[in-house]
């Protein structure tokens, strides 16, 4: 046992860090292994059943007859088969939308006001507790979206249109990063989301505790930081582009088992 | 106030181990707000573990301990039907304690 | 059949014949129905405008082909264009400081909705997004080619010296517009989009060819 | 008809003249937990941080174990485990020598827990993390790893 000073310390941690550490991919799979167990998602689910669970809003009522598609009160399931056509509203919806519906027509909360409301405020947070919970409600079932409808199936088409629709200062369009196997940025994989990418892997794999922010995403919040970064400008929260890309990258992920909520870097 | 903890404690080869995820912020202080102001910092400075009741674990964290903080370590002789619980204390003044059934 | 516009006469019969036969289900008309939905989707945000959703040749055509090669006629339309949008320095010295270029190959930044400046101050080149530069930066994307060593693999001893010139004139250019040379291709136009300035494109161009630059060690 | 904005400022004025006359239950304001070794926290490096805790430099030991990954693809979260099987711990240490302030945590041992504990951290910048154990007969043990953190996503 030898006692080092201090300004000692680096060099050796160097030297010997030289001598064994796993470069690139290798490292970066070990790293996210070591945060499998416990993803803080879990503390966002709980949050989100209460929520659900809870008397809220004007109307003091709670979620739990919401129908998010596959009944009133049915949680189990639904999320697979989102986005998808809803009657009473006329229209497809994706979870945060169809949860904005409910949360308007049985709390009474303005929909269009939690739609402007900026992520990560006032029931934005609501909303972060809520898709992990109907998330979780789905962990290990296969997507399967409903194609009959056939708003269902224009969705999937303008949705594929915007999905290559290249654009703004830097040319890109989702398929710039997302139209290939094999890709990444950094270090960061790239799912190829114009067929099924696998289990747990991309589409199946949000809504995600995002370890930069510490926050909760949803695949409105997830597109909406695509397109901020693809240099577009705004997409509105709920609009028609991101239900059809959810439909788009739904369809197209048939049979991929949903890890959500997941954990992402 | 502040969310429920998560605790899971598992009993096996004569211990428990206990994983714990705390619903926290953790603000460090070097962070600044869009205005340019220091967002001054907020954490849990000290988490206790009891087991049955009495204290077997005391810890004082630094605000450089992640956001929604997680802790695993483990009971010696713990088995399954003993409790465990876990109280946070923050820097302002917040705490919250919570219990988990060792399984 | 060996006649074809025979056949295409007959086909387009039987199409007719078919529309009247069965119900008529119109097919949407999706070129409007996308437009609408963009127009309606989006909405500007701080320096996101929208004039942003316009596409020029390039990226209207290369939507369309979904990634697909366009014909041959149509690249060769797109990158003449394109060619012909490059600006050579206006002092005929095409190398800055690889040390400024290496800070902005590392600099993802730029052009988003929250940056506060479409200023080329601003920006970043995000070379590394992408590219594998030097082998001190393990972090490296490979959505582009392995840029490792690329004035060495060029030859390029000298980037100052005339032999040097082609190499020097299609790496301005292919930075600066890389649609000069492949109509879809992936990359941004630095210069052309006015993401980069003359200065800028100049480190950036040393980074690569300077023989000093980590890239060729 | 009073405006949201109204009410809101209105209780602001309420909260502020209360804090005034010091009837908020609940200080608004950062206060230490009793007990907390806040000197121990702030130190901005290794020697100041054993200083503060008035312990010795510590010693490497192969009888430390650090466990943290190579690379960390987010600075922001980063798995450290510290852990001895040596009888006679008193305290265990996690510290990150690049961070602004080098202690992260500190977990104070029973005879019924295991000096072995496992939390998450975060790092400005790629750097050596150390465990180190405070020994009942005074030694101080440290054991290291060097933790390299990514540049990830599009930097935008």
């Amino acid at each position: 046992m030898k006692r080092i000073p201090v300004a000692g310390l680096l060099v050796t941690a160097m030297a010997c860090a030289l001598a064994q550490q796993k470069f690139g991919a290798d490292g970066i799979a070990e790293y996210r292994k070591m945060l499998e167990d416990g993803n803080p998602s879990d503390l966002f689910e709980a949050r989100g059943e209460e929520l659900w669970k809870k008397k809220r809003g004007p109307k003091n009522a709670s979620l739990e007859q919401c129908d998010l598609g596959k009944g009133p009160g049915v949680v189990k399931g639904a999320f697979v088969e989102l986005p998808r056509y809803f009657a009473d509203t006329k229209k497809v919806q994706d979870l945060e939308s169809r949860l904005l519906t409910c949360m308007e027509t049985l709390q009474g909360f303005d929909a269009a006001e939690i739609a402007k409301t900026p992520f990560g405020v006032g029931e934005q947070v609501s909303i972060e507790g809520l898709v992990a919970y109907v998330s979780a409600e789905s962990r290990g079932s296969r997507f399967n979206l409903p194609q009959a409808h056939a708003d269902e199936q224009k969705m999937y088409e303008l949705g594929k249109r915007a999905f290559f629709y290249r654009a703004g200062p830097y040319d890109f369009s989702c398929a710039s990063c997302h139209g290939e196997a094999g890709k990444r940025i950094r270090m960061q994989e790239l799912p190829k989301l114009t067929s099924d990418p696998g289990d747990g892997v991309g589409f199946a794999a949000w809504p995600a505790y995002r370890l930069s922010s510490g926050e909760m995403w949803g695949m409105q919040r997830r597109l909406n930081d695509c397109y901020r970064q693809q240099r577009f400008p705004f997409p509105g929260y709920g609009s028609d582009v991101t239900i059809a890309l959810g439909v788009y990258m739904g369809v197209n992920a048939k049979g991929a088992q949903s890890i959500a909520p997941a954990i992402k870097r | 106030m502040a969310d429920p903890m998560r605790i899971r404690a598992q009993a096996a080869d004569g211990k428990a181990t206990v994983r714990v995820l705390m619903s926290h912020e953790m603000e460090t202080g070097q962070r600044k707000d869009a205005a340019g102001n220091t967002i001054p910092a907020w954490h849990i400075q000290q988490v206790s573990a009891r087991w049955n009741g009495a204290t077997v674990m005391n810890a004082q964290w630094g605000p450089a301990v992640a956001k929604n903080p997680y802790l695993q370590f483990a009971v010696k002789g713990a088995k399954a039907g003993d409790k465990i619980s876990i109280t946070w204390l923050d820097n302002r003044g917040d705490n919250r304690t919570d219990e988990a059934v060792v399984s | 059949m060996r006649h074809p516009r025979l056949r295409r006469a007959l086909f387009g019969l039987f199409a007719v014949l078919t529309a009247c036969a069965t119900p008529v289900t119109p097919s949407p008309d999706y070129d409007a129905l996308m437009a609408e939905m963009m127009r309606a989707s989006f909405r500007e945000q701080g320096i996101a405008k929208m004039d942003r959703l316009m596409q020029d040749a390039s990226n209207a055509e290369c939507s369309k082909s979904e990634g697909g090669p366009l014909s041959d006629a149509r690249s060769e339309a797109i990158q003449t264009a394109n060619y012909k949008s490059v600006k050579m320095p206006a002092d005929g010295k095409f190398i800055g400081d690889w040390r400024e270029g290496e800070r902005l190959a590392q600099n993802g930044r730029g052009m988003t909705w929250t940056d506060p400046s479409t200023a080329t101050t601003a920006n970043g080149g995000g070379c590394y997004n992408c590219h594998e530069l030097s082998k001190a930066e393990i972090s490296f994307g490979n959505i582009g080619p392995s840029l490792f060593n690329y004035g060495k693999l060029h030859g390029v001893a000298n980037p100052e010296a005339p032999e040097s010139l082609p190499i020097v004139d299609y790496t301005w250019r292919k930075i600066y517009n890389s649609k000069a040379f492949n109509a879809c291709s992936g990359m941004p136009r630095f210069g052309h989009a006015g993401l980069l300035s003359e200065a800028q494109l100049k480190h950036l161009m040393a980074l690569l060819l300077d023989p000093n630059s980590p890239v060729n060690k | 008809m009073q405006t949201r904005r109204e009410i809101l400022s209105g209780s602001a004025s309420v909260a502020a003249m209360l804090a005034a006359t010091g009837l908020l239950p609940r200080l608004a304001h950062a206060q230490n937990v009793p007990g907390y070794k806040a000197s121990a926290f702030e130190s901005k490096s290794i020697a100041d941080a054993m200083a503060a805790l008035g312990v010795a430099m510590p010693s490497e030991s192969t009888d430390i174990r650090v466990t943290a990954p190579d690379i960390a693809e987010n600075g922001a979260v980063v798995p450290v485990g510290a852990a001895t099987s040596l009888a006679g711990v008193k305290s265990i240490l996690i510290l990150v020598e690049k961070n602004p302030n080098v202690l992260a945590a500190m977990f104070d041992v029973s005879d019924a827990v295991e000096a072995d504990f496992s939390t998450r951290v975060k790092m400005g910048q790629s750097s050596n993390v150390f465990a180190v154990a405070l020994m009942g007969d005074g030694r101080s043990l440290f054991a290291q790893k060097d933790v390299k953190v990514t540049l990830g996503g599009c930097g935008g």
